[in-house]
């Protein structure tokens, strides 16, 4: 396989963790790896050059597949008994629902620690990979690997230049400047939560990004386990929260019906409008790929971080994230030897030096971050006082990737946040 | 000995019955023609000892074997369908030699065998065609074609000539009654309303009527001496003309009288138990003639003339009801519409029926 | 028979059943009209504007960039920063502006004062001349303007070289057809065999068999899969082969499709005359004779029919190949292939559409070829009456 | 890529031949086991076994696939429901008494109920009307492959096209979707269609109806040529229009493939997922029962229990298709 | 004027030409009826005048209107068709009220005529059923109770009685004369292979060969007086015997020396040119007498003897070529298979056709 860049040539890339893994791992010849993951299109090409590494040093014959619908084709091979090697996916729930029934194997204690010690916000990281296996037992079964920044606010400097806007430091600065833009004739915010089949998950990050800074970590955590009741008022407020931002017709291009029905991929474009639709755009690390080609990073568009309550300074700076897991669903040496490839450095700063690539590996160079966009978004994973993953994401498959997402469209679409949250909690109840 | 016996055959769909007991015996080698009127049952039987109808009830043996649960294809039969029944996706020269290429014939002999019979049917220019390109009768013809070329020991016609020309009938039937001679062994079993096919072709003709047999015989056997009026009737065109009468004196000689008036001798030998009775009093069109005489039987005014060249009918305003009476003269007679005529007939060509109908026999 | 005298014959208008169909087409082509203009669309352009406005030229509002500070040049007491805006995407530029806000301000050809001494024109054409009578500074170069650009109607062949040109799509397309075809006549032959003897010949439990058979087409495929990969798994353990194999797959989908296949080729087959059935029993032909010489060739036109749709569903079909077939690159399917080219997160609705139209070809290649089967009058001439 | 196809050819080949030869094989064995020769008595005893063997060697590989791929599953499915979500504990009724107090569930019944009371007649309707008018059109065939079109579309592709028509910009904006561009220029307001709940419904019905009347027109336009062409010239002379032949003449002799189109595509309704997975995955109460099913199946793991008991749901629904077909069935086979 | 006029129409399928240019005019209130082979273009001729089949050329005129574009229910027109053509869902009474239903008559008067048809047929114990339930005689009657029902201008029957029994026959065909007696007024065109119906029903005959008219004239015309050769064989039935001949003299009376010896007196004029030609000489069966003289025209080997009751007839082995030559005796005749016998007939109805068919006039 050809090598994105040659070994040894640019003196960012950290050659010596990959000489090094050659060195251990270089007797697979031979060997088939499978892998089932979530990158298709331009992604799946990212990833196979990072793939190429492993193979060039392990002589293992890698098969990458992936499709619209993996999630349901894990489920049937699982169970059926045919897994990949690898499983690949961004849904720790599922993950958990997989090991709880045997179908993956727990990567060791040691694993866990070495996470624990290398990754920003470690421990976070060591939570989101450890389930319930099948004999009850909690044990570290995902390894992360590429994550992406949640709490980013999009938006053109250019826009905020010309019309004198300044990014707000705090959320009340940030509704300050909403209303402002409202009375410069302006709209403030674009929000799409159309994706098809998974309509309304926009939403639940906006939600859990207002968990994050209106209540403890703790609760946070309680909330995606179901010991915080859905519909608790802590949580009713959060949704109130982005209700302020979502359902007013005046701060959402298209007024407040356009929110549901708005494909969460044309959302932003609204930003690049000429004259704007919309002046900020909330959402996760990855959209700069839906933005028009031709957009430059950090000229014709640029995030500031989504601001915490001046109101309540004890809860510091939070960082709401998402990660892609790296699971074992059929062991074998090369599936071992695919993780330890993803320990060396190697593995991410090929990813990171491409595009769309964020890792909270700390030992990892940022200087071969592609572009300052990706490394500020970089830094703000490894630097983070408060880090939490994607509640839905944890929650239940029905809830995280049903209720919620179903509750948060009817919530836009007309229903109060306690009608809203009742039914969830419900949903949640008939789960037991 | 492929003959074909019938032993009490009933057949039924759901509650109507349609068959309602026929005992028959064909013996090998010979021509049965099935007459009767439509709806009576003719093509019901002939489906049924083509295997193609369930039977109901009775028993049927061919060539001495029981063959109620026989199969059509191993019965020895072939049929020509009244609908003709031709594979449409199929030439007509495919639709000949299929039987042939199922039963694994040589290609030169289904060659020879479809082109003898295309000859004989005037079917040579049709062979390549679709049954959907010819004419009525040239489907009809290309069915007969597709059962000649089968050798079987039964065949089975079911009005096979109804849609010919009248030149191509009369070849088809000579070429049809040729083949009953060449194939001697070959018992044939026959459909039709036409009376010429029926008397000419026939060795025995069966007339059924609703479902039951009226009458088994010889063709001549049946045109002069019917088993009862039905048959009478049935047999001979235009049909015999039957006048109900008195029978008025009984012995040797049968004195009736007419309702309209009038007595008749009849030379037909009655019981005296039978004087007083009604009776039907029969003579055939064509057995009637002109007279000027004082020795007719019918007076009466013609009411239409159809000549046909060979012969003319005469059809007489009669008396009694409003069927009329017909006389069949031959050659062409000068008698016009409104005239009034004298019929006569010999004593020896009028018949007599009893009360139900039945022949008083000679 | 000429069209006008059969529809003389039939005694409607012409006109009005051409005018009546023709709408009934229009709507229905109308959403597929819509995605092949908009296969031939800017991606970009794709979620700006209706695909109808793509055939005429229209005027938009976009965005451009004067260069940067390495353009400038001195003429005479001016600092000079010259080019074009359009930068070879065409159209003509008929107003501009500064402001994202007021776009078209100034109007082309005009020479906007922004004050501090710097002025601008932008020209239709695009080129602009941005003077100054201060040197320029990185804050003031490398400046976004605001263009009201006429753009004549584009249309790009890049979303179907994309598709095209995708890694593997050609194997993909070789696998499909390896897929489909014996996936399409393998459940023909098997449900038009047993379409023949559920209504042409007797036996104990027909009619269960049939209502099994009606009941069966409800059977949510999905149902089916695990238990049946399952199988597939065992299978091949035990006989030592891989369990994913075409062979396999041509089962899955024969047998996903026979019921609705059954349920229509009896429906149709039940229907032909009998006479010409029981004709050719007593030519002496056997069941089996009767149905690949009779019944076969005379129902043509429901065996295209059916073929169609087999061809399609296993056509479309994703769910199906990749548990069955797996996802090995040398074994993945069309719409595999063209799945894979859209973005982990979807949404790429320029491949979608290209993609749409390129996997459409051969199922309607199948129909136009499979359509003059459907012929009329398949029956005439055999046999006559009611 | 001359050696794929040319294996890929070989592969099918093989795979058809195969098929083709059970068929030929066992007919020939049957044929030489039991033979037909000999005295007629034997012969006809060895006929008559024959006949009772060889349905079964025309039905054998249709049952077998059958029973393997979905009768087992069924069974499967049956079992399945009344375990838990792991298929581990048995847990009697409760998935059924879940079924029926789910709000969810009970929307479904009610939107599934609405889909197959328009869409199989929708598309009959269309189906039966585009091919009798363009069975006597110069461009009925041009005509016949458009509408047909649609089926040939994935329903991926087919979801993508609806977007675009039913998309929404916020009012005064310029739409993309040529439905709220209609309305926008006939002076409306534009709509989100997919949210409005109810009529939703009907939004999404139009898309399978557009796909489907394919589907229906294909089947529809094969039974009409099968009509004898004298009966139309019997009811031309007898002085019917255009209008009365269709009704009186045509109609009822197609009567039994209508049936067939009908009952084929109410199980489709039953059946299809897709379309709602991918336009609302059942948000605005546009919920129904298949895609219901395919949730609970496998979103977030899945739960096998309780979609197992919504496909028992599916597959009762269909006993009284189910049972009208099979009297129409009997019906014809009388007399035979 | 309901007429019907054809102006050298035409019709071809593809290459072959079917029609090939006929010219006919049909009177007001005519019965006209279209003899001819199998196959030569008599359902064609009958679904052009209805309108079913597309005119390739000439004009077609109804009642005084050029009616090529006219569709077929705007023609005034009822058709029975030769192969029924039933609406198979309809039971026999809707079949026959359809077209009234059409037309919006009243109920009770579809109920009136529809009874009235079935009564004429015997249709009415069938009433209820459905076209597949019926026999072929059957259902051939329904589709003329369907006809009968309507009041057309033009009446057009495609061999309506093919499928029916003797009786049945004589009975409808008696009730189509009624019928057209009673519409004076309306125009009948009938199809037939049936010599007898041609003869009784037609005003005149028109005889198709081939697509071409090659005779029209009132029945007994084309009897006594045949155009031609192919007209002579094909009315009559059996045909008329055709021997070879050569003119020998000519003048008032013609001699003509038969190819087997032999020289016959013919009463028919022929001119002096003629001498030494090839000519056909004809004579009908039933214009056969047998002589024991020496006046006699054939002496022959009895082939085959066919007793019909009513006539006789006998096939002599011809000397000549493989046709037989057939004689028909009246009444039952006592000659055996082989033996020899010698025929006369009337110089009146002799026969003498050119060497290209056409008939030497009287
Ligand atoms: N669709 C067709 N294509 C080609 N030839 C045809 C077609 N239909 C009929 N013919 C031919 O046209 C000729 C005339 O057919 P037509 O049905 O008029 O005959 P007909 O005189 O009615 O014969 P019959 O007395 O047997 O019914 C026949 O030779 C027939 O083969
Ligand atoms: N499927 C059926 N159900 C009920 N009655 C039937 C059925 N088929 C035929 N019949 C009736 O059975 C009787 C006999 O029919 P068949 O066809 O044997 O008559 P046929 O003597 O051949 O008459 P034709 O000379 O008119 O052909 C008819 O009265 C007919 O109506
Ligand atoms: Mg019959
Ligand atoms: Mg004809």
């Amino acid at each position: 396989a050809d090598l994105k860049f040659k070994p040894g040539e640019d003196s960012k890339f950290n050659w010596a963790s990959y000489d090094a893994y050659k060195k251990a791992h270089g007797d697979l010849k031979g060997e088939t790896l499978t892998i089932f993951g979530p990158w298709r299109g331009e992604d799946e090409k990212l990833v196979t050059t990072v793939l190429n590494y492993f193979s060039e040093a392990t002589g293992v014959t890698v098969k990458y597949s992936s499709s619209e619908n993996y999630e349901q084709q894990i489920v049937i091979d699982t169970q059926a008994g045919s897994p990949p090697n690898i499983a690949i996916l961004p849904q720790p729930g599922l993950l958990a629902d997989l090991a709880s029934k045997g179908f993956l194997t727990p990567l060791g204690d040691d694993m866990s620690k070495w996470i624990k010690d290398n990754y920003g916000a470690g421990q976070s990281w060591v939570d989101l990979g450890t389930y319930k296996g099948k004999d009850g037992k909690k044990a570290f079964f995902a390894f992360p690997y590429k994550a992406d920044v949640k709490s980013l606010v999009w938006y053109s400097p250019e826009n905020f230049k010309e019309a004198g806007y300044k990014i707000p430091a705090t959320m009340e600065d940030l509704k300050a400047l909403t209303e402002k833009i409202v009375k410069d004739g302006g709209t403030p915010w674009c929000i799409g939560l159309g994706s098809g089949g998974a309509t309304g998950w926009p939403a639940t990050d906006w939600v859990e990004d207002l968990m994050l800074r209106t209540t403890t970590p703790e609760n946070y955590d309680k909330w995606t386990t179901n010991e915080l009741k859905f519909n608790d008022p802590i949580v009713e407020k959060a949704i109130d929260e982005f209700g302020w931002f979502a359902k007013n017709d005046k701060f959402v291009d298209g007024g407040a019906k356009a929110v549901a029905s708005t494909d969460f991929r044309d959302s932003p474009k609204g930003l690049f409008g000429v004259p704007p639709k919309c002046y900020m755009h909330r959402q996760a690390s990855f959209i700069p790929s839906f933005f028009p080609d031709g957009t430059k990073l950090g000229k014709d568009a640029d995030f500031f971080y989504f601001p915490p309550y001046a109101s309540h300074p004890e809860l510091g700076k939070p960082v709401e994230g998402a990660g892609t897991l790296v699971t074992i669903a059929k062991d074998s040496k090369a599936a071992r030897a695919f993780i330890a490839f993803l320990q060396t450095p190697i593995a991410h700063e090929v990813w990171m030096a491409q595009s769309s690539f964020l890792t909270p590996y700390k030992a990892v160079n940022t200087a071969t971050y592609a572009n300052d966009t990706m490394r500020k978004e970089g830094e703000l994973l490894t630097t983070a006082t408060t880090f939490r993953f994607d509640g839905s994401d944890l929650m239940p498959g029905k809830i995280g990737a049903g209720a919620f997402w179903t509750g948060m469209v009817d919530y836009v679409s007309g229903k109060s946040s306690a009608q809203v949250a009742d039914q969830i909690q419900k949903a949640w109840d008939g789960l037991k | 000995m492929a003959g074909v016996v019938l032993k009490d055959i009933r057949k039924s769909y759901g509650a109507i019955d349609v068959i309602k007991g026929v005992d028959l015996e064909i013996k090998q080698g010979e021509f049965v023609v099935f007459v009767g009127p439509s709806g009576c049952g003719k093509s019901t039987l002939l489906r049924m000892i083509a295997g193609l109808e369930e039977i109901t009830g009775g028993e049927m043996i061919i060539d001495g074997q029981r063959v109620n649960e026989v199969p059509p294809a191993r019965r020895g039969i072939a049929m020509v369908f009244q609908s003709y029944a031709l594979y449409p996706h199929m030439t007509v020269y495919d639709n000949m030699a299929f039987g042939m290429r199922i039963a694994k014939e040589s290609k030169e002999e289904i060659d020879r065998r479809v082109r003898a019979a295309a000859d004989i049917l005037q079917l040579g220019p049709y062979l390549e065609r679709l049954p959907k390109a010819l004419s009525g009768g040239q489907r009809q013809r290309v069915a007969i074609g597709r059962a000649i070329c089968r050798n079987p020991k039964v065949f089975l016609f079911d009005e096979p000539l109804s849609n010919l020309d009248a030149a191509l009938r009369v070849a088809t039937r000579i070429e049809i009654a040729k083949l009953n001679e060449q194939m001697a062994d070959t018992t044939m079993i026959y459909v039709t309303h036409d009376q010429v096919e029926a008397m000419t072709l026939a060795d025995r003709i069966v007339v059924l009527s609703a479902g039951h047999i009226e009458q088994v015989g010889p063709p001549l056997e049946l045109y002069e001496r019917p088993a009862n009026l039905f048959v009478a009737q049935f047999i001979g065109s235009p049909a015999m003309n039957i006048v109900p009468v008195k029978i008025d004196e009984t012995g040797d000689v049968t004195r009736v009288s007419l309702s309209g008036g009038g007595s008749v001798s009849v030379p037909i030998a009655t019981a005296s138990g039978e004087k007083g009775k009604a009776a039907s009093f029969g003579v055939r069109p064509e057995d009637l003639t002109l007279t000027t005489g004082d020795d007719y039987l019918f007076e009466g005014t013609v009411d239409i003339v159809e000549a046909l060249g060979e012969v003319t009918l005469l059809y007489l305003q009669d008396l009694t009801d409003d069927e009329p009476l017909i006389a069949k003269l031959p050659g062409i007679v000068d008698i016009r519409k409104g005239q009034k005529v004298r019929l006569a007939a010999e004593g020896s060509k009028l018949h007599l029926f009893d009360g139900d109908g039945k022949t008083y026999r000679r | 028979m000429s069209i006008g005298n059969r529809l003389a014959r039939i005694g409607l208008p012409r006109l009005i059943i051409n005018l009546t169909v023709l709408v009934v087409v229009a709507l229905w082509v109308m959403p597929t009209l819509g995605i092949f203009v908009s296969s031939f669309r800017d991606k970009d352009q794709l979620t700006v504007s209706g695909w109808w406005t793509a055939f005429s030229s229209s005027e938009r509002n976009e965005p451009g960039r004067l260069a940067g500070l390495d353009k400038m040049k001195q003429e005479g007491p001016l600092y000079v920063i010259s080019g074009n805006v359009l930068e070879g995407r065409g159209g003509a530029v008929n107003a501009f502006g500064t402001k994202a806000v007021a776009p078209r301000a100034y109007k082309a050809g005009t020479e906007a004062d922004l004050g501090d001494g710097i002025k601008l024109a932008i020209n239709s054409d695009g080129t602009y001349r941005y003077t100054s009578t201060a040197p320029f500074t990185e804050d003031n170069t490398g400046r976004r303007v605001y263009l009201a650009v006429a753009t004549p109607p584009v249309f790009t062949m890049t979303n179907y070289q994309n598709v095209l040109t995708g890694e593997g799509i050609g194997q993909s397309f070789v696998n499909s057809l390896t897929v489909a075809i014996p996936a399409t006549v393998i459940p023909i032959l098997v449900a038009a065999f047993a379409a023949y003897a559920l209504s042409w010949m007797s036996f104990k439990g027909r009619t269960l068999l049939l209502a099994a058979v009606v009941g069966l087409i409800v059977v949510p495929l999905q149902m089916s899969l695990i238990p049946l990969l399952r199988l597939y798994n065992d299978v091949g353990t035990f006989l030592g082969v891989p369990s994913k194999t075409y062979a396999g797959i041509w089962l899955a989908h024969t047998a996903f499709g026979l019921p609705l296949a059954i349920y229509l080729l009896r429906n149709y087959i039940v229907g032909l005359p009998k006479e010409i059935i029981e004709s050719a029993r007593v030519d002496g032909a056997g069941d089996f004779e009767i149905f690949t010489k009779i019944v076969l060739p005379l129902s043509f036109p429901a065996l295209a029919s059916f073929a169609i749709f087999q061809f399609l569903w296993v056509w479309n079909d994703l769910l199906v190949a990749m548990v069955f077939l797996g996802t090995d690159k040398d074994k993945l399917v069309l719409t595999g292939a063209l799945n894979a080219l859209l973005g982990s997160r979807g949404g790429n609705w320029e491949i979608l559409s290209a993609s749409a139209f390129v996997s459409i070809l051969v199922p309607l290649l199948v129909f136009f070829s499979l359509q003059r089967y459907l012929v009329r009058g398949l029956l005439a001439g055999s046999v006559k009456g009611g | 890529m001359l050696s794929q196809i040319v294996s890929a050819l070989m592969v099918m080949v093989v795979g058809v031949f195969a098929a083709a030869a059970y068929f030929y094989l066992t007919n020939r064995i049957l044929d030489l086991a039991l033979p037909d020769t000999g005295d007629v008595a034997k012969a006809s005893r060895n006929l008559r076994t024959r006949a009772m063997i060889r349905p079964w060697l025309f039905l054998g590989p249709a049952v077998l696939l059958l029973t393997i791929y979905l009768v087992y599953p069924v069974i499967a499915t049956l079992i399945l429901s009344f375990y838990g979500r792991d298929a581990q504990d048995f847990v009697g009724f409760s998935n059924y008494l879940w079924a029926v107090n789910d709000a969810g569930f009970r929307q479904s019944i009610f939107n599934n109920i609405l889909w197959l009371a328009v869409v199989p007649a929708a598309c009959t309707f269309f189906g039966l009307i585009i091919a009798v008018m363009t069975d006597r059109l110069a461009w009925g065939n041009v005509a016949k492959s458009l509408v047909f079109m649609p089926m040939a579309i994935s329903f991926v592709g087919a979801s993508v096209i609806w977007k675009f028509i039913y998309d929404y910009r916020g009012d005064g904006q310029i739409q993309i979707g040529i439905l709220n561009a209609i309305v926008q220029y006939l002076g409306g307001k534009p709509e989100v269609w997919l949210a409005i709940p109810f009529w939703n419904n009907f939004f999404l019905m139009v898309i399978l109806i557009w796909i489907q009347t394919g589907f229906a027109m294909v089947i529809l336009s094969a039974a009409l040529r099968g009509i004898p062409e004298e009966t139309i010239e019997a009811a031309v002379i007898d002085g019917a229009s255009g209008w009365q032949i269709f009704w009186k003449i045509m109609v009822p002799q197609i009567w039994g493939t209508i049936a067939t189109v009908w009952t084929t595509i109410t199980i489709l309704v039953l059946k299809v997922f897709d379309i709602v997975l991918t336009m609302t995955n059942g948000q605005w109460n546009s919920e129904v029962l298949a895609n219901l099913m395919f949730g609970w199946m496998f979103q977030g793991g899945g739960d096998s229990g309780r979609s197992a008991a919504i496909a028992v749901v599916l597959m009762l629904a269909v006993t009284p298709i189910m049972i009208w077909n099979i009297r129409r069935a009997n019906e014809e086979m009388k007399g035979r």
